[in-house]
């Protein structure tokens, strides 16, 4: 049951976009087409369980053990920045069509805070590995959620003539809003 | 421990790590780009207009990169002047390109062409012209719906309400020919700027004999060759019942203009015309 | 419950105000015009020049491709002049222009009234004979017939469908053609039945013409292989596409032609047309052609030769109203707005309509709404909304995407539209640019 | 004879318009405004006035001022944003917060995106969920029916039979007590209960339901769907544990079910565009609602739900079409 | 020299909020109040400054494949430092702010300003850029922190304008904050348009 | 200046020095900050445990003890005595059943167990709904309430806000074990928040918690020895 709420938790009553403020950029930015937002969604659901698992280790197994919990910043940037990477190269020798479709949103996840967020967040949570894992998979499927949903909406958009003024950023975060509004419904369910 | 200590052993290590990671990386991970794709689009004017040809700037900047000469390409937004500085980049030489401007072919104003129907369709040329030739009696000339200024994303154009004609704003037209291309008539047409921006063409483009041509609008051109025989360059050429202008041979003489018995013939951006036509009658005189 | 086809469909007023009319033939003018291209394809190449003389079924041009169709003299005369002059598709085109001097007809016409029911040709003579009458589908679509008759290899014919719907409000013709030339039509249906090599032919008749109905019914017992089809009223069952759904529950593909489930679809006017040149080596010289308006005064449907003025034709019904807003070639739902009544009848023109203003002006658009109200009556089950907006924003290869070539231009779209959007308008222009793209991939 | 028009066909149309669609609403509403009349008197009067009123002015003000574009209010639309933001409203909802709500409905939830047609989401749920979330506790006190006929924010207040029972669970009480703590089904059904002023009679709603399948102006395929959803899954819920879970007859005839089922699901412009589409959206919405009601926090979900499935409606539209012609049979031979 | 050129062009014209859209989250997370603006304004100017100062100086001594990595580890390192400030000396900013503080790291503006403007300007000039920059972000933060906290509890820097009840509570909440920048942005390209 | 050429000598000596650097500071930092954190932190506590006891002359904090409640948190007491006599005692109480997740409360309890005063310390209620319970639960300043109310009844009117909101709402000087400490609506005494019943369930729920384990506590230990040393043994056995 814990899980259960864990991922109801992260996909609809705190989804990491809509009422967190995580991802932010990338849900803005990548948003313009369903196609790409679903490629984005699975190249962060990857590079955020991967990340979750190993700066979980790096903190239970290094700064918690020497008490240098302050380098948490420092080391987990580090460790996702070389991970992006990382896992760029394995997955373009392992897996040409996977990397095919999510290697392009790769570079842009190192600067998602989404990522570290939740890998701080996990530790804050003091959850186990497994619930961890659990944690991170289903915030990456509210973020994907929540990007898929609103890429909808503006390929919607693009075709309607909206007022001038009103044109790109300021119109997706009326709808980013109105988006959370509605999801504020899902309180209390978790 | 020292605090100190450990913070500088961990970080040291993630550094050492992440560098000889990252340097496997960088030796597997290569993928060639050539910088000066970066460098050329960078000086380019980024309206991605299509102007160019190509489906946006940096398309045109890989051609361009790719290309062994760059004759024949032409970033009409940037002008010459963009062109030169891709070329220094590229260290190709560029020919620069005589600047251009669009020009409507069509006088058809409301007065010089009645109407004969009214249309109610589609506000669209292209609709408008798959149906039928038009509410005026000419099947050629501007429908007066404004694709062309629809298509125009510089600010260049606009619809005169009284002529019920497009015009062009010369300082604001980049050449780009999106205009030219939404044009379902081909009523508009690149010619060159010319010196002092000044310009001569046959402002029509009705095909049909003189009589009809005539009929249905008061400034048709009616085909009669006049303007053909007196241009001393050779310039005109008269095919289907229509004159036209080589802006490449056309020495801005402005005999053809007085010529045209209809006024088919433009002129664009002279100095009045009268002390002109003084002196000329002087001459003959 | 009566068969109709299964997806969409409205039910405009019918008002069938000639249907009482008997076909009177209207007599032949002074000068005709006939158009050197009044079918699908490419333009017939005259074969007269200035100042020959013709007689009534004479060819006087021939096809200049395989898509293509002859063309013969409707009258008797000079030939005035080969000039453009505007036609019905609102441009000048070629037409060869003829004064009328007599009625002298070719001599192998046979005029006589007398019904030959005997077909000695063989297929091949019989689609042949079609051919050099010039014979094109009377329908609206006008494509030449004898491509139609003949399959291409591998494709199979089970069943001809004779079209005598008529859906479109207000037109009459192959009501009365049914009910004056029913006899005609039965040969003329075994004729194609003969030519096609197919046993069964269905007649779908719209329950709107009762008499119809009942009348090729009882002609019908006297052929084998024919039967009539009572189909609920419901516009556009005359496309063929929604007939063969309606007649035989079968679907055409999208992109595919009805050979595809095995059925040809062919008018009325033109199973009469086929009986005529194959039976009284007749060629398409004339047609009947409905003239109506709520403000006609003699709404009535008329025998006319080719190259006939419209605007002679709206004498016969008693001159144009002054109400008149707009002249249409063909019905209120389909029909061309003529920009002028100097315009000649060709062989596509099924009926002159004469609207007043208050019918005929569209209202201010306004936005889409989404109400799927076009959704709902689309026969082909597209989304014309989307259409639209992807043809106005140039958005081509999603407009491909979404099917806007199975598109059958019935216009039943803008018809409901709440906000009066001009939908079909910019579907058909979508339709053109999709087309010439698809076009250029395959070359 | 005049100049000839000449367009593209067809040269007739149906006659239909948005007008005649928003005021078909309109009048599909009345038999809801006549029994909120009833049961809330002065307050729901002034609360349908001033909400009507403030999003007229406010679509005109915009239109004319911000978007400098010909206002277009006599087309019917805002003014019935404005009634079905009143009938979300209860009766007593203070001055001040209709015209806020209006001022949202109209600004943020209709013309920042351009006016009629554009908007992603309800204009009326987006008002009245953005006044929910502000004024929690003006949008939660609900005037008791007939007794408050007379009284406008000084209404003697009560719980609605969702809040009754939600609150009741909430604190362990037993389903049998509860059930003597709320009006009968049929008072239900008349609409004898407290709620926001336009939700409570299901037998006003369902004639003006009636009258928009024979006006055309809707179909039924979102209402159905909704209902008929939480109706089984509320159902399935009530036979496996009948203490927790109260009657589905319940759930379809309180709060905004019928309401927001028949009025506000069926928005044209924020809802799916196929009729598969419609039954995909109406089942989301229903699923949503129980969730909400069962196990959230809200004892209403109805707006929420609506809300969030409008966000999926572009995707709806994307991934289920209507059938296409040649789709439903296959050719006899191939 | 242009110096106050660089330096004003990230108050207004490059604005980061308003123009850039860099930095969206703690822009978003943290402005329920004019107060949390400020404080997360100055603390990210701070890393901005420093960040563009250290970059610019090293810029020649790094190699290009470590270029990113560097960079970052340089600014986590004044993260760091700005967080252990903070929460020894204004703890109760550093509780209100929470996960943003560490997140300055992935913040784009601060490794956008590094990679675009510092690795390739002087020292002084990039000290101007993080300067400008900052505040410019500083300045947004504060004018929607501000917004927000008047629209939603009648308040601005904590002091009451109109009584808290009269507030719409959305605009503290996540929704409120969505709108309110989409509403600010169009109102600052509007006024842009016109100017 | 040339740049440094990206061999793996040159990358690994870069982000080795990078990183010495960046840790040497990094470490000096830390250890300049981690007193007045550490300082900070403990500040807070005190400030809290001052605020919700009577005056006192010993270290609470130094005499801390913990407790166990019947729900199994721990909660953490700190004594206050005047000479050598216990006044109260600040207990660190908590709570799941907030709208949002944990509540944490510091509650002053006379030894009999009457509520001194409380102050909340940690909360993820909503902001203007459920964070009210910081003041809401104490007795309302009229006075200022007043004066404001005469100024805007027009826009109270407007905004259909209603004065008092809740005569009975504060705690203070109640006793959980002779008052029924349940918000109204679920048959108690206190009235909840206007509009956040939940969270004030939850406050109450995390006082009674903080009453229930202390008096139990107290009680099991008088029976036994009457020392609240013991107490403190027995908790750090657990
Ligand atoms: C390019 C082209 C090729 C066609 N080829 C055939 C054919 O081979 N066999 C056939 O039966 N009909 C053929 N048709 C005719 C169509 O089936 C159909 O009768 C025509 O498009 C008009 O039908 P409508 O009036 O229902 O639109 C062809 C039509 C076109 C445009
Ligand atoms: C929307 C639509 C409506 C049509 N209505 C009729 C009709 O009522 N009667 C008819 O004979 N053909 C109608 N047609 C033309 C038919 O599709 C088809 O072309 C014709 O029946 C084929 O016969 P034909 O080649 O002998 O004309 C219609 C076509 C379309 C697209
Ligand atoms: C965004 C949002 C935040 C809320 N926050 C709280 C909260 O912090 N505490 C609370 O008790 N209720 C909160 N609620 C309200 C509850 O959902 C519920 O309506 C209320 O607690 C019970 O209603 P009542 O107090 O009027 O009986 C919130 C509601 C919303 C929409
Ligand atoms: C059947 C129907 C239902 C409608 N429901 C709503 C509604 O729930 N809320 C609303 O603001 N407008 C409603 N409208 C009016 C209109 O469609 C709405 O204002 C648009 O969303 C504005 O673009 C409705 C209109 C129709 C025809
Ligand atoms: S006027 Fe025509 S050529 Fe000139 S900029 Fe506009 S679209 Fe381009
Ligand atoms: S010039 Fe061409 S595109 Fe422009 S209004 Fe005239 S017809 Fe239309
Ligand atoms: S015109 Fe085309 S899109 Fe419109 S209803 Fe007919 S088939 Fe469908
Ligand atoms: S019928 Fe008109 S308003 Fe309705 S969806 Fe289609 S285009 Fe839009
Ligand atoms: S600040 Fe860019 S993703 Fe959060």
């Amino acid at each position: 049951m814990t899980y259960v709420l864990i991922i109801i938790s992260a996909i609809f009553v705190n989804n990491i976009v809509l009422s967190q403020f995580l991802g932010i950029c990338p849900f803005l930015g990548v948003s313009k087409r369903i196609s790409t937002a679903i490629g984005m969604t699975g190249a962060v659901t990857f590079v955020m369980v991967i990340a979750t698992i190993v700066t979980y280790l790096v903190q239970k197994l290094i700064l918690d053990p020497y008490s240098i919990g302050y380098l948490q910043t420092i080391s987990f940037i580090l460790i996702i920045a070389a991970l992006v990477q990382l896992v760029e190269i394995i997955l373009k020798k392992v897996s040409p069509p996977l990397y095919q479709a999510l290697g392009v949103f790769l570079p842009l996840i190192t600067t998602n805070c989404a990522i570290l967020g939740v890998a701080i967040m996990t530790i804050l949570k003091d959850y186990n590995l497994i619930k961890a894992v659990v944690f991170s998979a289903s915030t990456a499927v509210g973020f994907g959620l929540a990007l898929v949903l609103f890429a909808g909406i503006r390929e919607q958009l693009d075709l309607v003539d909206l007022p001038k003024g009103m044109k790109g950023t300021p119109i997706a975060l009326i709808v980013a809003g109105l988006l959370a509004l509605a999801f504020m419904g899902f309180a209390g369910l978790a | 421990m020292n605090v100190v200590l450990i913070t500088i052993i961990t970080l040291s290590a993630l550094g050492a790590t992440a560098a000889v990671i990252l340097y496997f990386v960088a030796q597997k991970f290569k993928v060639y780009e050539d910088p000066r794709i970066d460098q050329v689009e960078e000086i380019l004017p980024a309206a991605n207009c299509g102007g160019c040809g190509f489906p946006g700037c940096r398309a045109f900047a890989e051609a361009l990169v790719k290309a062994d000469d760059l004759s024949g390409y032409n970033c009409p937004v940037g002008g010459a002047d963009v062109m030169s500085k891709a070329g220094k980049i590229l260290g190709k030489e560029v020919t620069p390109a005589a600047p251009m401007v669009a020009v409507v072919r069509c006088n058809g104003t409301c007065e010089n062409r009645p109407k004969q129907n009214n249309y109610d369709g589609a506000k669209s040329c292209s609709i408008a012209s798959a149906l039928y030739g038009g509410e005026t009696g000419c099947t050629f000339g501007c429908l007066g719906l404004g694709d062309c200024v629809e298509a125009c994303q510089f600010n260049a154009m606009y619809m005169d309400e009284k002529t019920g004609l497009p015009v062009i704003i010369e300082d604001n037209c980049v050449a780009c020919g999106a205009c030219v291309t939404a044009c379902p008539k081909n009523i508009i047409e690149l010619r060159n700027k010319g010196p002092k921006s000044r310009r001569i063409f046959v402002s029509c483009v009705n095909k049909d004999k003189g009589a009809p041509a005539k009929k249905a609008c008061s400034v048709a051109c009616i085909g009669c060759g006049k303007c053909v025989k007196v241009c001393p360059f050779e310039a005109i050429t008269l095919e289907n019942n229509l004159a036209y202008i080589d802006f490449n041979k056309c020495k801005l003489c402005r005999k053809c203009v007085t010529e045209c018995p209809t006024n088919a013939i433009h002129e664009l951006n002279f100095p009045p015309k009268k002390e002109k036509t003084a002196i000329e009658t002087a001459e003959e005189n | 419950m009566l068969k109709t086809f299964s997806l969409g469909g409205i039910h405009p007023d019918e008002n069938k105000l000639s249907a009482d009319a008997p076909i009177e033939v209207l007599p032949v003018p002074e000068t005709v015009a006939i158009p050197i291209s009044q079918h699908i394809g490419a333009p017939a190449e005259p074969i007269v020049k200035k100042g020959d003389r013709v007689k009534v079924g004479q060819l006087i041009a021939k096809p200049s491709g395989f898509v293509s169709s002859y063309i013969h003299s409707s009258v008797s005369g000079t030939v005035d002049k080969i000039d453009e002059l505007i036609d019905v598709s609102g441009y000048k085109r070629k037409a060869i222009i003829i004064k009328t001097e007599d009625d002298e007809w070719e001599e192998t016409i046979d005029r006589s009234p007398d019904l030959i029911t005997e077909i000695p040709a063989t297929p091949e003579e019989i689609i042949k004979m079609i051919q050099e009458a010039g014979i094109v589908g009377l329908g609206g679509a006008t494509f030449p017939a004898h491509i139609k008759l003949s399959p291409p290899p591998g494709k199979n014919c089970d069943i001809l469908i004779i079209n005598g719907v008529e859906c479109e409000p207000y037109l009459t013709s192959d009501h009365r053609v049914m009910l004056e030339k029913g006899n005609e039509i039965m040969v003329g249906v075994q004729i194609l039945m003969k030519a096609l090599k197919v046993n069964n032919a269905i007649i779908g008749i719209e329950n709107n013409k009762p008499d119809a109905i009942k009348h090729m019914i009882t002609l019908a017992s006297k052929y084998s292989g024919i039967v009539i089809e009572p189909l609920k009223v419901q516009y556009p069952q005359g496309g063929e596409k929604q007939l063969i759904d309606a007649c035989i529950k079968r679907q055409v593909p999208s992109g595919k032609l009805p050979i595809e489930v095995g059925a040809v679809v062919q008018n009325v006017g033109t199973a009469l047309a086929v009986y005529e040149a194959v039976q009284k080596k007749k060629p398409l010289i004339e047609r009947v052609v409905t003239v109506t308006g709520k403000s006609v005064k003699k709404p009535c449907n008329l025998m006319v030769r080719l190259g006939t003025p419209v605007s002679a034709l709206i004498e016969a019904a008693g001159g144009i109203p002054e109400d008149t807003e707009k002249i249409i070639g063909g019905g209120p739902m389909m029909g061309k707005a003529l920009s002028t009544p100097d315009i000649p009848i060709t062989k596509g023109s099924s009926g002159i309509l004469l609207m007043p203003k208050k019918i005929a002006t569209r209202k201010p658009v306004q936005n889409c709404i989404r109400c799927s109200k076009c959704v709902s009556v689309c026969p082909m089950g597209l989304s014309p909304y989307l259409l639209m907006t992807l043809a106005e924003k140039a958005i081509w290869d999603r407009a491909e995407d979404e099917a806007i070539m199975d598109c059958i231009e019935c216009g039943s779209c803008s018809y409901t539209c709440p906000s009066s959007r001009p939908l079909l308008d910019y579907i058909r222009l979508g339709k053109s640019k999709v087309g010439q793209i698809m076009r250029s991939r395959t070359k | 004879m005049n100049k000839l028009t000449v367009s593209p066909s067809p040269h007739v149309h149906s006659g239909d318009s948005v007008k005649k669609n928003m005021y078909g609403v309109l009048i599909a509403l009345l038999p809801a405004l006549f029994t909120s009349l009833y049961y809330f008197g002065i307050g729901a009067l002034i609360v349908t006035i001033t909400s009507i009123v403030s999003c007229v002015l406010f679509e005109y003000l915009i239109q004319k001022y911000l978007l400098k574009k010909d206002p277009s209010v006599t087309d019917g639309s805002a003014i019935l944003t404005g009634l079905l933001l009143a009938f979300n409203l209860p009766s007593n909802a203070p001055i001040a917060i209709i015209i806020i709500g209006a001022l949202v409905a109209m600004g943020i939830g209709k013309m920042a995106f351009g006016g009629l047609g554009n908007n992603p989401f309800n204009p009326a749920l987006v008002g009245r969920v953005f006044l929910l979330i502000s004024f929690p506790v003006q949008m939660t006190s609900w005037p008791t029916p007939i007794a408050s006929r007379l009284a406008y924010t000084d209404a003697v207040t009560g719980a609605t039979p969702l809040g009754v029972i939600k609150e009741g669970l909430a604190k362990g009480d037993i389903m049998s007590d509860l059930l003597t703590k709320i009006p009968s089904f049929s008072d239900m059904f008349y609409g004898n209960m407290g709620g926001s002023a336009g939700e409570i009679a299901a037998i006003a709603l369902l004639i003006g339901f009636i009258y928009l399948l024979m006006k055309r102006i809707i179909t039924w395929h979102i209402p159905v769907s909704v209902i008929g959803t939480i109706f089984i899954f509320t159902g399935i819920l009530h036979l496996a544990n009948p203490n927790i879970y109260i009657s589905p007859v319940f759930h379809i005839l309180t709060g905004g079910v019928m309401l927001g089922a028949i009025f506000m699901a069926t928005d044209y412009v924020t809802s799916p565009m196929s009729r598969k589409g419609m039954i995909v959206f109406g089942v989301g919405i229903g699923v949503i609602t129980v969730a909400i009601r069962v196990f959230g926090a809200y004892p209403e979900g109805l707006s929420f739900a609506i809300l969030i499935m409008n966000g999926f409606v572009p995707l709806i539209d994307k991934y289920i079409k209507p059938k296409r012609f040649g789709e439903l049979i296959k050719p006899a031979k191939a | 020299m242009n110096n106050l050129k660089t330096f004003t062009n990230g108050l207004i014209k490059e604005n980061p909020i308003f123009t850039l859209l860099l930095g969206m989250c703690p822009t978003l997370g943290v402005t329920s109040s004019a107060t949390n603006g400020l404080g997360m304004g100055l603390a990210t100017a701070f890393v901005l400054i420093m960040s563009n100062l250290v970059v610019a100086l090293i810029k020649n001594l790094i190699p290009d494949k470590v270029r990113i990595p560097s960079f970052i580890v340089v600014i986590a390192t004044f993260v760091t430092i700005v967080e252990m400030t903070m929460q020894a000396y204004v703890p109760s900013l550093f509780e209100s702010l929470g996960l943003f503080i560490p997140l300055i790291v992935v913040n784009c503006i601060v490794l956008g300003r590094a990679e675009a403007f510092a690795s390739k300007n002087n020292p002084i000039s990039s000290i101007l850029d993080g300067a400008g920059m900052g505040i410019g972000f500083t300045l947004g933060l504060v004018i929607l922190g501000a917004t927000r906290e008047f629209l939603g509890s009648g308040k601005i820097f904590n002091a009451n304008i109109y009584p808290e009840d009269f507030g719409m509570l959305v605009f503290v909440l996540a929704p409120g904050a969505f709108i309110a920048l989409g509403f600010l942005i169009a109102i600052i390209n509007k006024m842009k348009q016109t100017a | 200046m040339a740049k440094t050429e990206s061999s793996l000598k040159n990358m690994f000596l870069t982000l080795l020095v990078i990183a010495l650097i960046a840790g040497t500071s990094l470490g000096f930092v830390y250890k300049f900050t981690k007193e007045p954190i550490e300082a900070s932190k403990l500040a807070k506590q005190q400030m809290a445990i001052k605020k919700v006891l009577p005056e006192y002359d010993n270290d609470p904090a130094s005499e801390i003890y913990e407790l166990k409640s019947q729900e199994g948190y721990v909660l953490k007491a700190f004594p206050a005595k005047r000479n050598g006599e216990l006044v109260g005692v600040a207990i660190e109480t908590i709570t799941k059943k907030g709208f949002s997740g944990e509540i944490k409360i510091m509650v002053g309890l006379q030894p009999d167990g009457t509520i001194i005063n409380y102050d909340v310390l940690e909360h993820k209620e909503t902001p203007g709904l459920g964070s009210k319970m910081a003041f809401w639960f104490r007795p309302a300043d009229n006075s200022a309430e007043k004066n404001n109310n005469e100024k805007n009844s027009f826009f109270k009117w407007l905004y259909g806000i209603k004065d008092g909101g809740g005569g009975n709402r504060s705690i203070i000087g109640k006793n959980p074990g002779k008052s029924n400490m349940k918000v109204s609506k679920d048959g108690g005494d206190i009235d909840a928040i206007t509009a956040a019943t939940i969270s004030s369930r939850a406050f109450l729920d995390a006082i009674s918690i903080a009453y229930v384990t202390y008096t139990n506590e107290k009680n099991k230990t008088n029976a036994k020895t009457g020392a609240s040393k013991q107490i403190k043994e027995g908790g750090n056995n657990e």
